[in-house]
């Protein structure tokens, strides 16, 4: 049933696609170690270009471990729950979900839209 | 040495065209916008990497681009190419619409009506121009400033145009905050950028709900052209309103409007193939659709000073310029225009109602246009 | 390249489409606006055909901010949590995904169902 | 003003008939059934605004609706028209469904069976009224109370009907509240109704993990016909219950069901058009479909009392009612029936074995039709 | 008595043969494995199903298998056999990747690139065993270790192997627990495998969002034939990256994937039916598929080795194993293996590098082979 | 219109197919529900030739309803908070949703992948 005939290999071309193939697939993978590897000079070079240094604004941020108190541990978990959960399920679109009540009043003195979502660029 | 060569003919390189490092570039640009400037980023980016994948020369034999029947490009622009994608968006966009704002200020509703002169005067420019009533035709959509809208009229009467119309569109869609403001202003007086327009009354539950079956019964009937899109966009409506059907609302706007969106996005990106696209048909095109935003802005702000002239609670003619659609960018640029003259003026919610009536104007006269020109 | 020829506006029909299309959109519109402008007036109308006045429930209920106690925050936090994440992900059906037990008891005294959901119309 | 002329003969109202007022009105009857009395919402407001769609009355020489080779429509309802949504649509409810309750106590699948007498007594009714058999086996399906199997059989033997069938379906599967109780309470007397039942034994993980693929394996080899239906609802359990595939289960129980059943309720409804729908056929299909209904709670009671002249532990005969399927009202109605008699006697859990037989059975019921007709 | 004998003649029992009943224990064992030894479950459950309800023995003229044209099977089939499905599946695997691992040490994509040499050796033994050369490149690209690449060239080059190569395949990835290690073994010395590296740089998000587009480019340009694969890779990853389009990305990686593997794993499982799938070419394709996994973990592994030759440095080779794909079981075996020598040893993220770029590498190896063989 | 002809019924093969569906049904139900009540012998005589008994695992865990401290319910809602949230919207993946800083590392002592899946199959 099985036949093991190396001759295949020439009529089909097979070292020639081998070569060629893994010649192409290292040129292209060496092509993209070289751009990534070449990526952070890049940037750090176009930021000489715009000759704006916007550095030592993260080094301010230092984490102060201290005792909390317990509204303090209230407001974290409800920032937490109410950040989360903004986000899970329908990301921006999801306030609208609410059952409102019949009469509610969808106006706002500050102006902000309620339910169409702040982002939607579909239309 | 053959196989290499016959590799090596195959290979994108030798292929590659001035145009197509043209359009590689424009995709870039529109990456660029996307990512750095937060143009409507749900779409350019989308479109900006089809560009990319669309300019990418193929070689002959292969089937690979949206043009090559067979191709898994070309499966996917079949929903584009065959107009299924746009309601399937319009579903989403009305499950995800509060149209509260209109309903609470009727009389606004007839701003979004005025804009679509834009439609229409830019089909009488396109015909000047040379175009066929068809191509004219889907050129004006432009100016309704709805990208669904415009992907829908195009794929039924201008397919071969359907590339540039709708990359036109959506550029101008992301250059909203960049067009409108110098007309805007330039129509405009201070004193009437000024006025402060009354909260409007609340609206009940019930309305909410029988709004989306009414208007698709006046739209479809006045115009049955529109049915598809208007009937997908109060069908997500109702989903969201009727509140006992709340699962499907929340997949219609989420899973199924993103999954469209992206195939919708990408494979009108891939559509721009620079052997295709850079036409002068295509400049001209772009030469329009910027006209028909700006006579479309004009309309709806001069129709607004119009109204003005019977009304005895003066509207702010700024949110005329709200009526081209465009959801919610141009009610955005209302709003912050509004509040650099007077910071305490809210026109935000007041723009929304020109701003969604505007979308159901365009898709009217989308379907106009499609049962007069269609033969 | 570029030709400009008023006569195709004629020949294309353009002015004819121009009219009768904005007429269209206008009345189209203007329909709209008609139709919600009348929907108040309209359902309080069917109201009073019911002679059912089912007013002042709503009034009733009046907000009292008064001092809230640990217990009870504990409890609103809970019943947030719990109401928000019944919903989000899979609405009615998301109880299901939990992982069960191997032996759970799929009973239940009140004979509730545990996960086949309340709303299914499907089959 | 030829153009004017020409719009106007292409606006609906002008091609507006009774009939499509009419089935207009039946659209608005199924939106206040679903929104204000809760019956199916999920179905019914997607039916019932597509009923509005499909009765606008559309252009001729435009494609607009369901039946226009390249509409939008045409292509949503591809997937009813070749019965690919109904198994998706079984995908997801094998995802949410608990089959433990049948598990539990094996002997009340029987009562799935014996309701199933309904689809075949209707499939002799129809026959008796002049319906070929291809058309009596898709009418008598109705009796299965169950709208995805509705829809695959007739779409695989009598396409034309496929409206009207399913249509009746689903309005009898919300219906079940209204019809159900006065036979339920006309064939069992008060002792019956009081009888109460021990709670089962508990059912481990590995029993409800070996379950589907056991009872495909049976379905699949006795009705082969049956196949897509009940190999697509055994998987989605499966996805369930192995509990390592829980993010498939989760979308196929989410995302995907709700795609499926917004764009299958939407284009069965806009299917309707009045002159494709309102013929004296379709009322035929709903009287029978009313009859199927009947046969079928009749059937499940009356064997839940003919089970109990052999059995020690007497069934509560009301919950053979439950075997028609129309999961899962047609159980809440057995319990409610049960609660109002003596309101410490819980029959949901019980009723939800022969429920979920029923729809087992009624998809056998369906390869059994297409195999021995689809000649 | 007639339609009984019908009926029965059209039973399943009658025409199963012993090769079905073969194929069902193999899906068993599938199930099996991916439930109670949780290999790969989210593809393994959706195939070993498929295979189930794949060797039911249909009903002659009924439209049941993935064969039948007009069955719902067929149509579901056709995104595999057009090779619609694996882009889909790449695209959600982008916006699912984080790359950060490959960008922080560029030198480790080599890894990725050498472990290809399974491919190409595979396809000359196929070649030798008296395969076609479009056979011998769909079995060849087995070794990629990559399911949506092996799917997508079989179904270009090889539609009628397609079956036996993507059960081959995602056998293999699952095992890869049991294939590579030995291998790992045999090849390394216990100072290599303790060989520590130092923790990378950290990556900007600007370079994460660059990477895509910047090596889309050069991918698409080098080999077109990956450019569909690739391009949705790569715009997956950028949805993700780009943190403007966060919801399209986690559509992309949750409902869209999610739905895909579902229907993919199934309609794959169900074209295994015995009389198609039990051939002496499948047994000698499950034979080549087993080599060209082990040639490409030695691959990987040995280049690993002759880089260290020139490294300061020095790689730890285990991670070569890691460049065949699989992703992220087989980096997952590589971290497992440094941990048992040295439990302080954390090669994870070191692993990810060549496993990304493995299967970056696999999909150009597919564009080759598409190119070169189309003819 | 309604023609009643019950000769249709013998022609259409009417008995014939009632009483061969039925017989089906019910022996592919029956079928079924002797295969569901031999499942827990068939089982439990399989678990005795694998001769290994894993019982009494479960019954060691009482629950014991002691009064719960303020700690302990601050953790208690934070865990349920944590373990939900994990879940829901995107099961595994749902961590990379997190928009991150522009700088953050990626890397972390103990060798944890933070943003591909932990179980991603697909490649
Ligand atoms: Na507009
Ligand atoms: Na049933
Ligand atoms: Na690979």
């Amino acid at each position: 049933m099985i036949q093991f005939s190396p001759s295949n290999i020439l009529t089909g071309n097979g070292i020639a696609i081998t070569l060629t193939g893994m010649l192409i697939v290292f040129s292209g993978l060496l092509l993209i170690s070289l751009f990534i590897s070449s990526l952070p000079r890049l940037l750090s070079w176009l930021d000489q270009l715009k000759q704006k240094t916007p550095a030592a604004t993260d080094s301010s941020i230092s984490a102060q471990a201290t005792e909390l108190t317990e509204p303090e541990i209230h407001a974290a978990i409800s920032l937490v729950l109410h950040l989360e959960l903004e986000r899970c399920g329908g990301d921006l679109q999801r306030i609208t979900i609410h059952e409102r009540p019949a009469m509610a009043s969808f106006w706002n003195p500050r102006g902000q839209m309620r339910s169409l979502s702040d982002r939607s660029p579909y239309a | 040495m053959e196989t290499l060569n016959q590799f090596f003919s195959g290979t994108g390189f030798v292929h590659l065209s001035w145009g197509h490092v043209l359009m590689i570039l424009v995709g870039l640009a529109f990456l660029t916008l996307a990512i750095v400037k937060d143009y409507e980023p749900l779409l350019l980016v989308p479109i900006g990497f089809g560009i990319l994948v669309g300019n990418i020369p193929s070689v002959s034999g292969m089937a690979l681009s949206v043009y090559d029947p067979g191709s898994v490009l070309s499966y996917i622009y079949f929903g584009v190419s065959e107009g299924i994608f746009p309601p399937l968006i319009f579903l989403g966009i009305g499950a995800m619409t509060d149209f509260s704002a209109m309903l609470s200020n009727p009389k606004l509703v007839l701003l979004g009506a005025a804009a679509q002169i834009g439609i229409f005067l830019t089909l009488i420019g396109a015909l000047a121009l040379g175009f066929t009533p068809q191509e004219a035709g889907a050129i004006g959509i432009i100016g309704g400033a709805d990208g669904p809208t415009a992907i829908f009229l195009s794929a039924k009467l201008a397919p071969h145009l359907l590339g540039s119309i709708a990359i036109a569109a959506y550029s101008y869609m992301a250059l909203v905050p960049v067009i409108q403001p110098p007309i805007m202003k330039l129509l405009t007086t201070r004193e009437e950028r000024l006025i402060r327009m009354a909260p409007p009354r609340q609206v009940s539950k019930r309305e909410r709900i029988i709004f989306p079956i009414g208007a698709f019964l006046i739209c479809g009937l006045i115009a049955p052209g529109s049915m598809v899109l208007i009937g997908m966009l109060f069908f997500g409506n109702l989903l969201k309103e009727s509140l006992v059907t709340d699962r499907l609302a929340n997949t219609a706007r989420n899973a199924l409007i993103d999954i469209v969106t992206i195939l919708l996005g990408f494979s009108v990106g891939a559509s721009t193939n620079a052997d295709y696209f850079l036409t002068p048909q295509s400049i001209l095109i772009f030469v329009l659709g910027a006209l028909s935003f700006c006579i479309a802005t004009c309309g709806g702000i001069l129709f607004a000073k119009f109204m003005n002239l019977f009304l005895r609670q003066k509207i702010n003619p700024l949110i005329g310029a709200a009526g081209v659609s465009a959801v919610p960018d141009s009610a955005r640029v209302v709003h912050n225009m509004g509040q650099k003259e007077d910071p305490g003026n809210f026109l935000l919610m007041h723009a929304m109602a020109p701003n969604v009536a505007g979308v159901i104007g365009s898709a009217i006269g989308a379907g106009i246009l499609w049962t007069v020109l269609v033969h």
